[in-house]
Formats: structure tokens, C-alpha cells, sequence
């Protein structure tokens, strides 16, 4: 950034804008994850209201591959830095 | 979603702070309203399927709780795990 | 709301704020609504333009039955008001 | 989606009236153009299944027809009682 | 649009509300597109990673046949103008 | 999505081309960070369906390099005809 000829409020704007952008990326990933963990993992019967023992490690399994896939395909596009 | 998980504001300037921290809560209310509609669709998608009264019978009703009930149990599970990884805390296989 | 003392600018920003994630909320929910009335109720064929008597009750019993489970699921959520 | 559902103005100062007005109108517009982009694909995504010209041929000219003009009548019917139960004229089964 | 005497300021934020909704329109338009033309024709084993000349010719297709479709569904509409 | 795509600005006052200019931008980022998220969520729902392990094996690795590289060949020949169809280069079949 320039340090102090360029318009700032304009220029904030931008840095805000940016920030939003972001934390509505993390959010989306984190819904979007959740949903798809869920179809992966939980029996659609519903018998019970509990997680059972193998839902519970197929959640665990399910979140640490999403992340994986995440990076995989953050590489891919030319990313350099993980997804958060 | 954890609000911990959008950002750390302790660095920014205290003005700047504030309109972070309103914007955060704006995504926030939105994200949790949102959350609400797409169970409330899953769980309608899953559990009714029948047309012939107007209201849901016992049966449905308990398939809405279940899956109510889970879908936030797993959520709260998957928040643990995110976080986990968020803050490089994941353990090789 | 406090009266006077406080910023009412950035008050107000936060009332027009949450009006409007309220009001997107409506719409979402009426646009899922639609959908998945649309997915259960009308046959996928096309055989004809018009609505059959049985595709017309099963819409009016399909939004009802959508409302309360809304209402049910802001019921273990927590909400302690209607959906709208 | 009928703007009535949106809320009530009348209570509000002028200035905040003209403003949330403003605001009911973008979310209308939008809401449109999602509507107009989710139609296109339901409709398509029903109707068109094989790809061996590029243009539409008459059976699916018909049946994209028909599927957009009965998801605006469902969609009309749905408005309705959707409208009927936010007033609480909901009655029993 | 009337020339002077409208408040300006006010007018001003319409005719970017509109643009920034036509250009939303756009982009989710292209995306819809691009995703329903993927599940149309490209078969999800992922054999290899190029495009094969049955799914080019299939994608060629498919973009043709989804603008037509756009623009039938708009007429219906009322729309008097095309997609973009 | 080419930026050129979403309008043109050349015939707008100097002021509003650097607003206008700056909400293409900004949906341009929303517009990316959207499409990396939806094409994780694809690749990974077609491509992984056993949670024996935490770590992707050789075969879902694979599998999601192509689909990821598929998608966005296929994702730029979709943007090439898109683009022709606006220009109204499209020509009878």
C-alpha cells in the first residue's frame, strides 16, 4: 500500500471490502463442509437423535479430507497460502 | 460459526476495530439466519413426504426433531475439528 | 434503544442492518419454500401447463406443513417468536 | 414476492421510510433476477437432455414452456397461503 | 432519468444498486451455466484430466441451448430485451 | 469470469468509472472465492466416499486433481462461448 499520497478513505474501502469478501469465503467453506460431511456421514433415517460412534469418527475423517481437498485444490489454482 | 474463526481485531486501529467488529456480526446474524432456512429445507426434505392432511403427523414431527437435533450436534462437531486445523493442530493419520 | 447519548449514525447502521438480513431471511425462506413445494408436488414431466386439482392440494398442504417445521425447528433453536 | 411480506413502513420517520423503501426495492430486483436465473435452470435442467444440435428442438421448446409457466402458477399458489399464514389465518386441519 | 432538480445523490445510489444487481445477475447466470452444463456432459469418473471431443462438442451444445432457453424463459417473463 | 463481460465503462464520468470499476473488482473476488469453494465441494462429493482414514489416498488424490483440472477447462470453453453469444456472434446450427 502506499504509504501516504493515495486517497485513504478510498483505499480503506478497498481493505474492507477485501476483509468482507474474506470472512464471507470462511463462511461459506464452513457451511458448505458442514452440509457436505453431513450427506457423507449421517444416515438420513434419523432412528435416533444421537451421533453414533461411527458417525462420529466419519465426521472427524470427513472434516480432515475436506480440508485436504481444500488445500489440494487450492495449489491447483495457484494459491500459495492454506485456505484460512 | 465461531466468531474467533473470522479474524483476529486485537492489531487494527480502535475505530477501524469497531467497524470490524459490526460487520463481523452482521455476517454473523446473517449466516445463523441462513443456517435456520437450510435445515428447516433438509429437514422438511427428509422427513415429509406425504400430502394428504395439512399438518405433520407424530411421526414426522419426531423425524424433524431427530434431524434437527443432529444436524446441530454435527455441526458443533465439525466447528471442534475446523477449528483444530485452523490453528495447525492436526495430527498425521 | 438508549434515547440520545449514543452515536445514533452508527445505531441506526446496525438497525438498518439487521432490517435487512430479516428481510433477506423472509425471502430465502419463501424462495425455499417454492422449491421444495415444487420438487414434492409437481410431476417433472410437463405433460400439461396448467396446475391438476391433486398438484393444487398438495401445494396447500405442503406450505403448511413447511410452516411448521420452521416453526418447530425456531422452537429447538430457540427463536421464541413465529418465523416472520 | 409481494413487497407487503417485507414489512410494515407506515410507523417509520420519512427519511428512514424513503430509505427502507430503497432498500425493499434492491432486494426485489434481486430477488427477481435469482428467480429469473433458478427458473432457467430448473426448467432446462428438466427439459433438455440430449446434445446433438445446438438448438432446442420442438419437444423441448414445449416443454421448457409448460415447466416455467406452471413454477409461476405454483409459485402465485404458494404466495397465497404462504401470505394467509404470516396473517394468521391459518385454520385446522 | 430527469436531468437537474432530482436529488442526485439519491438517484445516483439507485443506478449503482441496479448495476451492481444486473452484474450479480451476470456472474450467477455464467456460474449456473457452467455447473449445469458440467453435470449435462462430463462424465464424473474422471478418467483423465482433458476434455475429450464428445464432451467439447457436448459443452458447445449445451452453452447454445441453455441462451435459448434463458431467452424463452424471458419472454415469458415479459422481459423485452435479451439475457445480457 | 472475463471482467470485460460485465459492462462497459468508457462512457461514464471519470468519478463514477473508479467506483464502478471497484465493484466489478470487489465481485470479482466474491466471484472467485465462490467458485473455489463449489468446485472443492464437487470434486470432493465425487470423488471421496470412504472414512476409514483422515488422509486422502492415492486414488481420491488423483481423482481430484483431474476433476478440479477438468472443471476449469471446461469452465474457460463455457466462458469462450458465453462470450461469443453475447457479442451475437452466434451463428444458426
Amino acid at each position: 500500500m502506499a504509504p501516504t499520497n493515495s486517497p485513504p478513505a478510498f483505499e480503506k474501502e478497498q481493505i474492507f471490502g477485501m476483509a468482507e469478501k474474506e470472512m464471507e469465503y470462511r463462511v461459506e467453506l464452513f457451511n458448505k463442509l458442514t452440509h457436505t460431511c453431513f450427506n457423507k456421514c449421517i444416515e438420513n433415517k434419523y432412528k435416533e437423535s444421537e451421533l453414533n460412534m461411527g458417525e462420529n469418527s466419519c465426521i472427524d475423517r470427513c472434516v480432515s479430507k475436506y480440508w485436504q481437498v481444500t488445500n489440494l485444490v487450492g495449489q491447483l489454482l495457484g494459491n500459495n497460502r492454506p485456505p484460512m | 460459526m465461531d466468531k474467533s474463526m473470522l479474524g483476529d481485531l486485537d492489531s487494527l486501529p480502535e475505530e477501524d476495530k469497531l467497524r470490524m467488529s459490526s460487520m463481523i456480526d452482521q455476517l454473523q446474524i446473517r449466516d445463523s439466519l441462513r443456517m435456520y432456512n437450510s435445515l428447516v429445507e433438509r429437514c422438511f426434505t427428509d422427513c415429509v413426504d406425504t400430502f394428504r392432511r395439512k399438518s405433520l403427523d407424530k411421526q414426522e414431527e419426531t423425524c424433524v426433531r431427530r434431524c434437527a437435533e443432529k444436524f446441530l450436534k454435527h455441526s458443533m462437531r465439525v466447528g471442534m475439528r475446523f477449528a483444530e486445523l485452523n490453528q495447525g493442530a492436526a495430527t498425521p493419520d
